[in-house]
């Protein structure tokens, strides 16, 4: 598989949530406003690029050479819950500005199934190094993407007159589902 | 001084252009009949059952929720008909009962009544349904098959399936005036194009649709079917295949110009119809469905909401 | 009024009954019910870590230090994780084959920390227990029973466990499997309308 | 200080018995999944192709290198001749790679079975050549000289409606695999005289 | 009333009506028994007010509930105060209306106050006497040190349709129109006025000395916004905030420079009738005339169900009774039969967009639309443009949900308003 098919297949056709089902809470949790949504997909951006890129190296050089592969989970966890801090602390020191943007949502990712789902995808799929950097990536903007086209459509739906028993969490995975749909037309195009 | 005469007394303004839902609904469905009747004259009584089955079985569902969610009874606008209607428009004429029924479940309940009745639906409630059920009995959709049984006066392979499997060459027997007269397989109000064209030209110029989303859908289509017939005039068919088969017309006219799923200003009207038209040809030529149509609607339904922020400045504000 | 062992228990059933009553752990929810086994094997796996979690996590309190609370949770969760793995590919390797990447993501999922946080490191063992197998079971019910709907229409039968099945075919021969409902967007719409009939119920 | 000095220690003493909990779970499991990997992803599609014989196909192996590769050949034994071998090809099917198990009677040159070992295809769609047997019995008897393909690509095979390309890759690897056969037919008769008795 | 073309494709085209050559002359209404003013002011200090029952009232006295109030009106006719009663006008504003049954013909008398004003025509005096005259001319627009006044504009065009009153004087009363500009420019010092006309009657207003623009005849052109942004922008003034322009009706002006003339108030207002028929006349009545009065002169009889609108078809408001007063600012009386009513209804917008094709300040209706009708009023002023409306009405009038857009950005725009005035109150 070539880079524009890797690139395709993550944002467009394996989309981490619409077809593959990961990080669904923040999918329907900050979708609410388009301007959370987008704080939220650049977060997402940011960290998988590195937790992506980081548990793979650890992985590769050190649970495969010290046969600890049965550690995977708590390595990576580890891994992508002090990687949320110390971006979080770095931020907050040295970019200040874009801490305020997206800080509120870093805490958040931690428990992102979308990123934990991403690292073990990378090695599942048995990615090179520069596969993996490029899938984390893509995979990220997919995210961002899906969660920026929902809040788009979700904004219209929270002032619709929705019947009680479907309002908010209800209709939101119902229109979630109808966007999973759409996203079948580029099924096959890889 | 003291009359007990009771006046009327509302909103400005006084006056109303008299236009309404259901003036509009009946003019869409007049303009459709224009594709229909020649389908059922082609597919004989069984196209008029799926018809008139999906009419009145989408009527039908939007009563059940009006009675169960105890809305005021919104059928009278017409809209569920017209939901029934384009729905059948897609179907093949031999599209069994049952299928007819949850089909236009899925396009008046889940596509648009959930989400709080006209107006509300994010996407076109009858491509959304057609997809689903397509997703579930792609042997009912399978126009080959479906319609084995029908003797024809032309070559009765569905013209896409063609085009897909044997490339641009298969296709050379379609003459495009043969294809724009209906001598085709496919939907039952979907495959007589003039009839299309001329339902759609009158819903224009009535001011019933965007001219703007049927025209920028249809040059869509014909741009990038064009680069890719230039790029490999083996593999993929020209443009003039593609304007004529299919869903495109139908799509054109009377999918993509739905109100409630569409933008309203003009460039993203602009970018919508290309959008739509250029993802239609991407999906025939290179995806996994046979036709892109549907998709293409869908996905240019959920970017809606997006493109349709592109607007002019308001008075007063900005340069 | 504090509750009783069994009140702690029995509210994982419906009054906090996740994923409808807590919107979390979503994820599982959606990927995996493409059977009712699945959605099964699911649930325990998920109850086997919260109820070990909580446990755990309630056992230790007195010990975690405030600040570092999360990674010790995380620490805890994830051994729990990593054993039901390794469990479960040494004697139940189909259901793992068929699991897939959401077994490794229970130790994300919201359920489980968030129990953590915000029960078992405020209350006794015993009651963390029950509360930790009361949302377990809850959860596992509701994976189970999406599973169900969605295999019975998405497949026209249903595989409850093992060789226990039900055949939609024998009450209506000609049914053909809406198979819709076995794929991604069949997961969400069933989701949300589950949701909406669970809401339309508690009102 | 003291707060950090226990939060160290805390953390510490935690992982460390964490990591010694799990690795005496993974030793304690290991062989057991050894097996069950065995079992469960080839051993069924070994034991629907190679059905009535009286070894045990999964213990009586051998491998074959061909280049990098080595591949895995299940050996069957009828009547107490080791006439039949079993072993894995891939194709590129609609969700990634399809296994296929494909099993030949060295004798006849025969094609005795066929069947999915693992694929990620789409649940009742293309998974269903796994799960009905309406495309893989489609492959019993024919001969090893012949090439498979689909109908549609002009073959003897009809595809799974709907599921065309799930049914194209399936047929691809039984292609591969009896190419290779007959490749390395010499190497095999020869293997496979150790077994049976 | 239904007003469409066939073909939908273009934007409708809603005409002004241009005064014709063959006017006929005003009907001039005797005053009737009795007159009735609204006064835009609660009816509170009823104990203290200044005006009890059985009070006289001269003809062109002041009237008003509290002393050196800016809200005041000029009783037309002289009289006794026969009742005062609350009510709650538009978007619950709450006003007082004065009944005075009017003495006979003979036995008029004048308030002779602004007899010794006159002589020093200024702004001050002008503020405290003539905001009643016909026309409502606003005078407080020159005390805001904030926002100073640049220019004077003279409306000589109807900014609603079907009305012709402003039109009427710049064909007949150009000479007063002249005498009120020059009084204008002196008291304010503002070197020139600007007088909006229709093109038919650039030639006549030519004689009026002001620099004339002319409006197209298409509404809504001659909306005060629209003048101001489309064509005032070569003058100093500041068109986006909506501010730094007096404007003022051709017939405030003849009613203005008579006064500052004559020294007499002349307090007959000139009203555009429309019967149901379609019959447009011009009739000249005392203000506070009840509208029975005007009905019973063309013996129009109405029946349960019927419309009266006072105003504009685009901008008025609709009445409860036939009694309601003529006040100095009803150009236009719409008699509406119940068969001509086109009915509202209660469903969602269908985001068809005819309202963002028609909307002259390129707001997003459909989406505003959405916000009002869920009572988000804030983001509805950030987001969507709400301020920027210049309440021409068209939206309402082409939307296919009928539902009154119009009516609801009036209420969300009244809400803001008074929630802000509330705060700046309380800081
Ligand atoms: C709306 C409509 C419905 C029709 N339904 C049928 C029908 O069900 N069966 C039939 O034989 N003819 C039907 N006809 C008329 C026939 O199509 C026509 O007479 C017939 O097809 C003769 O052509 P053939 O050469 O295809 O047999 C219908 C015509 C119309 C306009
Ligand atoms: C709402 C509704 C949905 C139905 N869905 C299906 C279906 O998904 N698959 C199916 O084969 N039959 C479905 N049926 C069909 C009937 O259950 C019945 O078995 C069938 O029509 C028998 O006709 P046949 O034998 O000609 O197919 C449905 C019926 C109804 C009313
Ligand atoms: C959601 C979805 C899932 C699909 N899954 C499969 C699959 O598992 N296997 C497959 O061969 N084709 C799959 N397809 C591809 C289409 O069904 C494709 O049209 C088909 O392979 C063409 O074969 P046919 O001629 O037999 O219909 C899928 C398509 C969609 C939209
Ligand atoms: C050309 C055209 C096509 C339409 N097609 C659909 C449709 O496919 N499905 C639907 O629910 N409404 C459709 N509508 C209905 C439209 O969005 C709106 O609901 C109607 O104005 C009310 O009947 C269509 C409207 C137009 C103008
Ligand atoms: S914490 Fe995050 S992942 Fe968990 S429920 Fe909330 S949004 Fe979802
Ligand atoms: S009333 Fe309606 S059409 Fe007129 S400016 Fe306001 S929003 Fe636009
Ligand atoms: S005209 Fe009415 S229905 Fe149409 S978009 Fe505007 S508000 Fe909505
Ligand atoms: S403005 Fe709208 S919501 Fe308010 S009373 Fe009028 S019709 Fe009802
Ligand atoms: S379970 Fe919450 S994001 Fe996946």
């Amino acid at each position: 598989m070539g880079y524009f098919e890797l690139i395709i297949a993550c944002i467009f056709v394996n989309n981490i949530l619409l077809a593959q089902f990961l990080g669904n809470c923040p999918f329907l949790g900050t979708s609410k406003k388009m301007e959370t949504a987008v704080g939220m997909g650049m977060a997402v951006i940011f960290v998988l690029v590195l937790a992506g890129t980081i548990t793979w190296v650890i992985y590769t050089f050190i649970l495969v050479k010290f046969g600890l592969v049965y550690l995977r989970t708590i390595a990576f966890i580890v891994v992508i819950a002090s990687l949320v801090q110390f971006v979080e602390m770095f931020l907050k020191k040295s970019i200040p500005a874009l801490y305020a943007g997206l800080g509120i949502f870093l805490p958040l990712i931690t428990t992102n199934c979308a990123v934990m789902g991403v690292c073990v995808l990378n090695i599942d799929k048995e990615f090179t190094f520069l596969q993996a950097l490029v899938a984390s990536f893509f995979y990220a903007v997919g995210f961002a993407l899906a969660l920026i086209l929902f809040a788009g459509l979700r904004e219209r739906i929270l002032l619709a007159r929705v019947p009680k028993p479907l309002q908010d969490t209800s209709i939101a995975l119902i229109t979630a589902g109808m966007i999973s749909l759409a996203f079948f037309a580029f099924q096959g195009m890889v | 001084m003291h009359s007990t005469l009771k006046l009327t007394v509302s909103h400005a303004p006084f006056w109303h252009n008299g236009s309404s839902i259901s003036t509009k609904s009946r003019n869409i469905l007049l303009a459709s009949l224009v594709a229909v009747i020649p389908g059922c004259y082609q597919y004989g009584m069984a196209a008029v059952g799926v018809v008139t089955l999906s009419i009145a079985s989408a009527i039908l569902w939007e009563l059940l929720i009006n009675f169960i969610s105890r809305r005021p009874i919104s059928v009278g606008d017409g809209n569920a008909a017209l939901i029934g209607m384009m729905f059948a428009m897609m179907l093949p004429a031999t599209m069994p009962w049952w299928a007819v029924i949850t089909g236009t479940f899925f396009a008046v309940v889940i596509g648009k009544e959930i989400f709080g009745g006209i107006g509300a639906n994010p996407f076109n409630p009858a491509v959304l349904a057609m997809t689903i059920l397509m997703l579930s009995w792609a042997d009912l959709f399978d126009f080959n098959a479906a319609l084995l049984n029908y003797q024809f006066d032309f070559k009765a392979v569905y013209p896409l399936v063609l085009s897909k499997t044997f490339g641009a060459s298969a296709v050379d027997p379609f003459a495009l005036m043969d294809l724009l007269f209906g001598k085709q397989i496919g939907g039952i109000g979907s495959t007589f194009g003039i009839g299309l064209i001329a339902g759609g030209v009158y819903l224009i110029l009535r001011g019933f649709v965007r001219w703007e989303i049927s025209f920028s859908f249809l040059v869509g289509i014909f741009v990038s079917a064009l680069c890719f017939n230039i790029l490999n005039p083996e593999a993929y068919a020209g443009p003039g295949f593609h304007l004529l088969t299919g869903y495109t017309l139908i799509g054109a006219f009377f999918l993509a110009t739905e109100d409630s799923s569409s933008p309203v200003n003009f460039i993203p009207m602009l970018i919508y119809g290309l959008l739509g038209g250029a993802l239609t040809v991407l999906i025939r030529n290179i995806g996994t469905h046979i036709d892109g149509v549907l998709y293409a609607i869908l996905i240019i339904n959920l970017v809606n909401p997006i493109v349709d922020k592109i607007r002019p400045k308001a008075l007063g504000k900005g340069v | 009024m504090p509750k009783t062992l069994v009140q702690e228990f029995t509210k994982g059933l419906w009054e906090e009954l996740p994923p409808f009553r807590l919107v979390l752990g979503l994820c599982p929810v959606l990927g995996v019910t493409t059977s009712m086994e699945n959605g099964l094997g699911m649930g325990i796996a998920t109850t086997f870590v919260l109820f070990g979690s909580n446990f755990l996590v309630s056992l230790l309190r007195s010990i975690i230090p405030q600040k570092v609370r999360i990674a010790c949770f995380i620490i805890i969760i994830a051994s729990f994780v990593t054993i039901v793995e390794l469990l479960m590919q040494a004697y139940t390797y189909p259901l793992y084959l068929k699991l897939g990447v959401f077994i490794p993501l229970i130790v994300v999922n919201c359920i489980v920390l968030g129990r953590a946080e915000a029960f078992a490191y405020k209350n006794k063992v015993l009651y963390s227990m029950a509360d930790g197998l009361g949302i377990g079971i809850g959860y596992t019910l509701a994976l189970g029973a999406l599973g169900a709907v969605r295999e019975l229409l998405g497949n026209g039968s249903v595989t409850v466990w093992g060789d226990l099945s039900y055949n939609l075919s024998s009450a209506f021969p000609s049914f053909q499997p809406f198979s819709f409902m076995v794929q991604a967007p069949g997961a969400f719409i069933c989701l949300g309308l589950m949701l909406c009939f669970i809401n339309a119920i508690g009102d | 200080m003291n707060d950090m000095v226990k939060m160290v220690v805390v953390l510490t003493v935690l992982s460390s018995v964490a990591g010694g909990v799990l690795a005496a779970v993974n030793k304690g499991t290991a062989s057991q999944i050894e097996a069950q990997q065995l079992t469960f992803v080839k051993g069924p599609a070994i034991m629907s192709i190679l059905e009535g014989s009286t070894n045990n196909p999964i213990e009586d192996r051998f491998k074959i290198a061909d280049g990098d590769a080595e591949t895995s050949f299940f050996v069957g034994v009828f009547d107490g001749k080791a006439t039949t071998i079993a072993f894995e090809e891939f194709g590129k099917g609609f969700g990634g790679d399809i296994g296929v198990m494909v099993g030949v009677n060295v004798n006849e040159d025969k094609l005795v079975g066929v069947a999915v070992t693992v694929h990620t295809e789409t649940p009742g769609l293309g998974a269903n050549a796994k799960d009905k047997p309406d495309l893989v019995s489609q492959f019993k008897g024919l001969s090893v000289k012949e090439s498979v393909s689909v109908t549609k690509d002009g073959g003897q095979i009809n595809a799974i409606s709907g599921a065309t390309i799930t049914s194209r890759a399936v047929c691809v690897a039984v292609d591969k695999a009896l190419k290779s056969y007959q490749k390395i037919k010499p190497q095999l008769q020869q293997e496979i005289q150790q077994f049976g008795k | 009333m239904i007003k469409r073309s066939f073909f939908g494709l273009v934007k409708p085209k809603l005409q002004y009506e241009i005064i014709d050559e063959a006017q006929a002359e005003p009907v001039r209404i005797k005053p009737g028994k009795q007159i009735m003013l609204y006064i835009d002011q609660p009816d509170e200090n009823a104990g203290n007010a200044l005006f009890k029952i059985g009070d006289p009232v001269k003809s062109g006295q002041k009237v008003t509930l509290s002393d050196g109030s800016a809200d005041y009106l000029l009783s037309s006719k002289s009289g006794q105060i026969s009742k005062i009663s609350p009510f709650v006008g538009i978007l619950g504003k709450k006003s007082t209306s004065l009944t005075i049954d009017v003495d006979g013909e003979s036995s008029q008398s004048r308030d002779e106050s602004f007899k010794s004003a006159c002589q020093a025509p200024s702004l001050e005096n002008a503020r405290d006497f003539l905001a009643g005259l016909p026309g409502k001319p606003d005078f407080n627009v020159f005390f805001d040190s904030e926002k100073p006044v640049k220019a004077i504009v003279v409306l000589g065009a109807d900014d609603d349709l079907l009305g012709i009153t402003n039109q009427y004087f710049v064909k007949n009363n150009i000479i007063a129109i002249k005498t009120g500009i020059e009084l204008l420019c002196k008291i304010t010092g503002i070197s020139h006025a600007i007088l909006i006309v229709p093109q038919q009657l650039e030639q006549v207003a030519g004689s009026s000395g002001a620099i004339i623009k002319t409006v197209d005849s298409e509404y809504p052109s001659a909306h005060p916004e629209l003048i101001m942004q489309h064509m005032l922008a070569s003058e100093d003034v500041d068109a986006k905030s909506k501010s730094g322009i007096a404007f003022f009706s051709s017939e405030a002006v003849c009613a203005i420079g008579a006064a500052y003339t004559t020294g007499k108030f002349f307090l007959e207002k000139m009203v555009t009738f429309v019967s149901k028929d379609g019959n447009k006349r011009l009739v000249s009545v005392p203000i506070g005339t009840p509208l029975q009065d005007i009905l019973n002169e063309f013996n129009e009889t109405l029946n349960d169900g019927d419309r009266v609108v006072f105003g504009g078809p685009m901008k008025g408001v609709s009445v409860f009774s036939t009694d309601t007063p003529v006040m100095p600012d009803t150009d236009t009386i719409i008699i509406q039969d119940k068969r001509q009513i086109t009915e509202g209804s209660d469903i969602a917008c269908i985001n068809c967009g005819e309202c963002v094709r028609v909307c002259p300040a390129n707001i997003q209706v459909n989406q505003l639309i959405r916000f009002l009708e869920a009572g988000q009023y804030e983001e509805a002023a950030d987001q969507h443009d709400l301020f920027s409306c210049i309440e021409c009405g068209f939206c309402s009038y082409v939307c296919e949900s009928r539902i009154p857009v119009f009516q609801h950005i009036k209420l969300a725009k009244h809400t803001l308003e008074s929630m802000k005035a509330a705060e700046e109150s309380n800081a």
